[in-house]
């Protein structure tokens, strides 16, 4: 068992920070705590996709610029996998990207109802539709 | 509540011959000429043909007394049903219940 | 590679590229401008060139035609990323572009009802984005590229749902949630991805499908297509996942909202059926069951709840976003028959959706410019003051309900009768009672645009309703008449449509 | 036949009809409206002399389907006509009327009854059966005190309902047999009797009727005319069509024919009685369907027929009484002959065509249903229908009559009624005087040629007794003042059910609902306080389904749904 989780040890804290993650989306009423439980959850894919380009006893895929041309590799070197790492260069600017979004969000939510707190922009709705006659 | 007492005022000119027809006399006068013409009505049919004109060979007597009993009884039945299921006039609408769409918006 | 139909050759070639990749390259110097109509100028000739490129693409994938391929920048699949268009996507991206064209001709008078001046050319750049995502994620091949579209068009739509605020603060919390929950729909979906990868090595799609077809048992091809599924189906707006989307629709600019429920979802739900029925095959007995057991209950559910809901509600633009939730139900009750003739009914309920909800959108958006009104008690009356964006409403909430001669009435006909090939007379009950549902709700807005009286204190028309609005609107309108009556060309491309996501399988 | 009706031919009167009803909501001046709404039945009717030959026009192919629009035969063509003419007969009376909204509606209306007597399949028919509930509606909408708002939207639920089982039954027919087309029928199948429930909803079967008492009399004056005519002649029409000769149709009808005695007896709106007098009617067009055989059917059809245009007249005349005093309460009406003369006499000639009078439309109607019922010997039938014919319209026709212009004086003196609403009443009047006594020009559209003569003494007689006998104990209830008869009573009805019942029970699982969401919301909280689900918020009534912010309770919905496709997918074959 033990062994299992040694071997895994990537997984399975991958595992809790998707779990450590969406609960903190579900669980917090702050608007910025949810964003960071976003970040989490985001960051455990990140690393999802890290892990499973590992290959054991494999170098990292960064070539000498001087030994560039393929004959003068050696063939029966070891890589990890490049491809995966390339992803997730790509998820980080989209990950940035939305958390920027969402916190400038965040700013003009505090600017308009004076609050971040889930329950009191509730009731703040709440009390518009009140007004209004719902 | 009676009739006003110059009761031709502002009747239509076509209806002036007719002013007293709704008076109890007129009524019980229609009432008696009616039940003339019921009763003597079965007593020619009787005396016509033995047993009633047969309308349809099947059907046997003067079977059309037995609706009017049953009319008799259905408008004093009226009355029970009155007390049974009639409601104040506003049921639906004082109950809370009939508050849908409507009124919602 | 085919020979364009009617663009030069030079451009028809790389038709796939440069209908996603103009309008992206547009959107910079848009942002970069001053002027509002300037930069609506280069979102109209954006769409406008997307909308040339999909009707090319759209012959060129006509009958048997294989599907196009694109290699970009000549990196050959499965290594490169690749476009692929075949009779699915063209007939989507035939829809995505039309509906930007038409929506962008209504916005000009709308965006200038409602957003700031200086803020107008960022928005014009700001759509172009989403609009160029929308396009990559209907032609992309690659399955980790349809997740970086996924992101490129929703990061600015939650901008563009934020810049409502100017009228409603609302806009900006339900911008707010359906960023939280949109990021975890895209997340749930690139973890799917990663697990395709795991177990093939492979993101094209293509390949994907052949490698996915020679894996049977593997527990991990069985959660990857689980998160892809929840993840899109949150994008699609899937009952229960479609919490964001009532009031994303309600506060955004009425502009966007029109765009959005034209495309938005659709294209999500595109990537539903090109996942599940290309990538990977009902054949196999977990997505036929996932279909069967988890996707079909809840269609019904949303079928139903959703339109009960949308009952319920003052605000208009509200109940049409429940009613919106109601028809993707529809759609996804289509994919959940998981027959070729059930995704045929889907793909033409979500081309039919589209013309019904842009025409009732846009009604609202010339009620809001004319009245600035949005609630249902103000519509009363409205009839007589606005004949004609009346008589368009009209026409599209009678096409909603699925009256025949409109073209609700022509999915609903197809979806019912793949319902029975299938046997499943639940399914048909659901969608009578559903409609029974759409009756009333799009007869309370009905009674009191036509019936009711206008309020003695009621303002005349502020401002009569601009030709920019009632061209398109009318144009959608009339096309639920018409391609209700003739709907043998809408018809076709659903069935091709969904040909292709059964027969394609495995691409060249 | 001439030849500039010929072109015409094969043309469906229904979009005569309907085009008037399209162009009258257009156009805002209401002379326009009055001229559309008397060319349009006029143009209708020209269509109807023009197609001669009975037979199929107006096929639309769709592909899948094939549409059949102007289906032509010898049942189609009677309720045709009489839809037509009583839409004239209807745009006179409505004359003096200023409304957009229900001069449209009452086009449209009577277009779309018209269309779907037409309709050869069953989704044409399905689309102007919904047509006929969507454009009646604003009808009683028009009325616009909120009272008439509900009951509005009541009917509308029942006829969209009625649409929606038609359309899912004949969904299920076509799926059985393979064809949409609308013939026989037949209730061997639970698509037939689905079929025959949606018919049902409409024709006003037991416990199926309440929307008829109750939506009615809170129809404008004119509108009342309209709803009276083509809802429910409609849905005889369809039962006649799909489902002659079956026998539960016999006791259904009887049922229908007898037990509004009580309710005719009591209650205190008169177009509420007429109401209940017309599903008395039905009744026995139902059981003559249900008799079946060429006199049956006949039978139905010379009801449905004379039935429209005498109900049309009764409803006319409390229309112009409404129109007048305000009321149509038989505690607040009272010697109105005195001021209203003319609408008396239509009202005396009304009420001795629903009475059955000889030489009187009714009478010769009548007879036909009888006669069928004594032929194919079903004697009980035949008793039953004679009760109730003595017990139901006489007595509804004399109270209407009584209570209305006779009685007792109340002091109303009002001006008499407009000269268009007489003009329109007589139109109707002469028609009841000239089918009764011309009888064989009501006898020769009838579905199916017969040698039968309605003036046999025996009839006559009979007939007259049964007239006489009624009246007298109509009257010496009256003189007794044994007439049960009180202000201002709801008199509860079938709708109970729905209306109270259904809205108590519907309560009932809502304050349980929240009961159990409440125990939910605890339960939850005790075990995990601090994930703030609010389980029942999401249920409450104000909505936080629709709460602005569900992005935490949706994250969670998104995890519900990963382990539901994982599970299935863990658990599924290969």
């Amino acid at each position: 068992m033990v062994e299992v989780l040694a071997e895994r040890f990537n997984y399975a804290v991958i595992i809790i920070l998707m779990m450590v993650g969406l609960y903190a989306v579900i669980a917090t009423g702050n608007l910025v705590k949810r964003l960071v439980g976003l970040s989490i959850f985001q960051t455990s894919v990140f690393l999802l996709y890290i892990s499973m380009s590992k290959v054991f006893g494999g170098a990292p895929p960064i070539f000498d610029y001087k030994e560039m041309a393929y004959d003068k590799l050696d063939p029966n070197a070891i890589y990890s996998n490049p491809l995966p790492h390339v992803l997730i260069l790509t998820a980080i600017v989209v990950g940035v990207a939305t958390l920027s979004v969402g916190l400038a969000l965040v700013v003009r939510i505090r600017e308009a109802y004076g609050s971040i707190e889930d329950d009191t922009l509730a009731e703040a709705d709440y009390s518009l539709e009140l007004e209004k006659g719902v | 509540m009676t009739a006003p007492r110059d009761s031709k005022a502002g009747m239509h000119p076509l209806a002036r011959p007719l002013s007293g027809l709704s008076s109890p006399r007129a009524g019980l006068i229609a009432l008696i000429v009616i039940a003339v013409l019921v009763v003597g009505g079965f007593a020619l049919e009787t005396v016509l043909s033995d047993g009633g004109l047969s309308k349809y060979p099947e059907v046997y007597g003067a079977y059309e007394l037995l609706p009017l009993a049953a009319a008799a009884v259905a408008i004093l039945l009226g009355w029970g049903l009155v007390w049974l299921i009639s409601r104040p006039g506003d049921f639906y609408s004082r109950a809370a219940g009939d508050v849908t769409e409507g009124q919602d918006d | 590679m085919t020979v364009g139909q009617f663009l030069p050759a030079a451009l028809a070639a790389h038709a796939p590229v440069l209908l996603v990749a103009i309008p992206l390259i547009l959107s910079a110097p848009a942002a970069a401008l001053k002027s509002g109509r300037t930069a609506w100028g280069l979102a109209m000739a954006g769409s406008v060139a997307a909308f040339l490129f999909a009707i090319e693409l759209f012959l060129a994938t006509r009958g048997d035609a294989p599907g196009i391929s694109y290699a970009l920048g000549n990196w050959e699949p499965p290594v490169g990323i690749e476009f692929r268009v075949d009779g699915l996507n063209a007939a989507l991206l035939l829809l995505l572009t039309a509906s930007a064209v038409l929506a962008l001709l209504f916005a000009l008078p709308s965006v200038e009802d409602e957003i700031d001046k200086d803020k107008r050319s960022l928005f014009y750049s700001a759509f172009l984005v989403v609009f160029a995502g929308l396009a990559g994620v209907a032609t992309t091949g690659d399955a980790f590229n349809l997740f970086v579209f996924l992101e490129i068009s929703s990061i600015p739509t939650y901008a563009l749902i934020a810049m409502g605020a100017g009228q409603d603060r609302r806009a900006l919390t339900s911008s707010f949630n359906y960023l939280v929950m949109g990021t975890i729909g895209a997340t749930f979906f690139v973890i799917g991805v990663g697990f395709l990868y795991m177990a093939t090595g492979t993101l094209n799609m293509a390949d994907l499908a052949a490698r996915l077809s020679e894996l049977h048992g593997n527990r991990v091809v069985e959660i990857g297509f689980a998160f892809i599924l929840v993840g899109l189906g949150l994008k699609a707006a899937l009952f229960p996942l479609h919490l964001w989307l009532p009031g994303a629709y309600a506060y955004a600019p009425s502009f966007v909202t029109t765009f959005l429920a034209a495309t938005a979802t659709k294209v999500a739900f595109y990537g539903i059926i090109r996942f599940s029925f290309d990538v990977f095959s009902v054949e196999n007995g977990f997505v036929l069951n996932s279909f069967t057991y988890v996707i079909t209950p809840l269609a019904i559910a949303g079928m139903i709840i959703a339109s009960a809901q949308a009952l319920f509600q003052s605000d208009v633009r509200r109940l049409l976003a429940y009613s919106s939730v109601a028809q993707v139900g529809y759609m996804m009750l289509g994919l959940g028959i998981g027959t070729q003739a059930g995704v045929a009914a889907g793909v033409l309920h979500l081309i039919n959706h589209a013309m019904m909800k842009g025409a009732l959108f846009m009604a609202l958006g010339a009620f809001a410019i004319s009245y600035g009104v949005r609630r249902i008690e103000n519509f009363k009356g409205l009839g007589q003051a606005l004949p004609v964006t009346s008589a368009a409403f009209t026409l599209g909430a009678l096409s909603l309900i699925g009256v025949p001669f409109t073209v609700g009435f022509v999915s609903k006909f197809y979806l019912i009768q793949a319902a029975l090939q299938k046997g499943w007379a639940f399914a048909v009950v659901a969608i009578l009672i559903s409609s029974v549902l759409a009756v009333f709700y799009c007869y309370r807005v009905l009674v009191n645009l036509w019936v009711a009286p206008r309020p003695d204190g009621a303002s005349r028309s502020v401002q009569r309703v601009p030709y920019m609005i009632l061209g398109p609107l009318l144009v959608l309108a009339l096309m639920n008449l018409v391609f209700g009556v003739y709907a043998e060309p809408i018809v076709n491309m659903a069935e091709t449509a969904a040909a292709a996501a059964f027969n394609a399988g495995v691409a060249p | 036949m001439t030849d500039a009706v010929s072109i015409l031919n094969g043309v469906s009167p229904a979009w005569f009809l309907i085009a008037a009803g399209l162009l009258a909501w257009a156009s805002p001046r209401s002379e326009l409206r009055k001229a559309l709404m008397m060319l349009g039945p006029i143009g209708a009717l020209a269509a109807w002399f023009a197609t001669g030959e009975t037979g199929v026009y107006g096929v639309l192919d769709l592909g899948p389907v094939v549409l059949e629009t102007f289906r032509l035969d010898g049942l189609s063509r009677v309720w045709a006509l009489v839809f037509i003419l009583i839409s004239f007969i209807n745009a006179v009376y409505a004359l003096h009327e200023r409304n957009r909204m229900t001069d449209g509606a009452a086009l449209i209306y009577a277009g779309s009854a018209v269309g779907a007597v037409f309709a050869g399949d069953m989704l044409t028919l399905f689309f102007f059966w919904e047509l006929t509930a969507l454009a009646s509606a604003p009808l009683i909408f028009a009325v616009g005190t909120p009272e008439a708002q509900r009951a509005g939207l009541r009917y509308l639920a029942i006829q969209v309902l009625s649409g929606v089982m038609l359309l899912g039954g004949a969904a299920m027919w076509a799926s059985q047999t393979g064809s949409w087309a609308f013939d026989a029928i037949g209730t061997g199948s639970w698509a037939g009797i689905i079929l025959m429930l949606a018919i049902g909803l409409k024709a006003g079967f037991p416990l199926l009727h309440m929307w008829i008492p109750d939506a009615y009399p809170k129809a404008t004056g004119v509108g009342s005319v309209v709803l009276s005519a083509f809802t429910t002649k409609l849905a005889i029409y369809a039962l006649a069509r799909g489902f002659a000769g079956e026998d539960a149709l016999i006791v259904i009808g009887l049922v229908m024919a007898i037990f509004p005695v009580f309710y005719v007896i009591t209650s205190n709106d008169l177009r509420q009685t007429l109401a209940y007098a017309l599903i008395n009617q039905l009744g026995f067009m139902v059981v003559a369907i249900g008799v079946g055989g060429h006199l049956g059917i006949n039978g139905a059809a010379a009801n449905a027929f004379a039935g429209v245009i005498y109900m049309a007249l009764m409803f006319m005349v409390l229309g112009a009484v409404l129109l007048r005093t305000g009321t149509v309460k038989a505690t607040e009406l009272g010697g109105l002959y005195k001021s209203m003369p003319i609408t008396t006499l239509f009202a005396i000639i009304g009420a001795l065509s629903v009475m059955g009078a000889p030489l009187f439309s009714g009478f010769v109607a009548k007879t036909l249903i009888l006669s069928a019922a004594h032929h194919e010997h079903h004697d009980l039938a035949y008793t039953l229908l004679v009760y109730a014919s003595a017990g139901v319209m006489e007595i509804s026709a004399l109270k209407v009559v009584w209570f209305a212009f006779f009685g007792k004086d109340r002091g109303l003196r009002v001006k008499e009624a407009p000269q268009t609403m007489h003009l329109g009443m007589a139109l109707a009047a002469f028609l009841c005087v000239f089918l009764g006594v011309n009888y064989p020009a009501l006898y020769g559209v009838l579905p199916f040629d017969m040698d039968y003569k309605p003036y046999k003494l025996a009839s006559v007689y009979g007939q007259s007794q049964l007239l006489l006998g009624t009246m007298l104990v109509f009257g010496l209830a009256l003189y007794f003042k044994l007439f049960p008869l009180k202000s201002d009573r709801t008199i509860l009805d079938a709708d109970w059910l729905y209306r109270r019942f259904g809205d108590a029970s519907a309560r009932w699982g809502a304050a349980m609902g929240q009961l159990l969401f409440d125990a939910i919301g605890k339960v939850l909280g005790a075990f995990i306080s601090f994930v703030r689900l609010r389980l029942f918020n999401l249920f409450s009534p104000a909505g936080a389904l629709s709460k602005e912010f569900p992005s935490g309770m949706m994250a969670l919905w998104t995890a519900i749904m990963l382990a539901g496709v994982v599970l299935v997918a863990y658990f599924s074959p290969v």
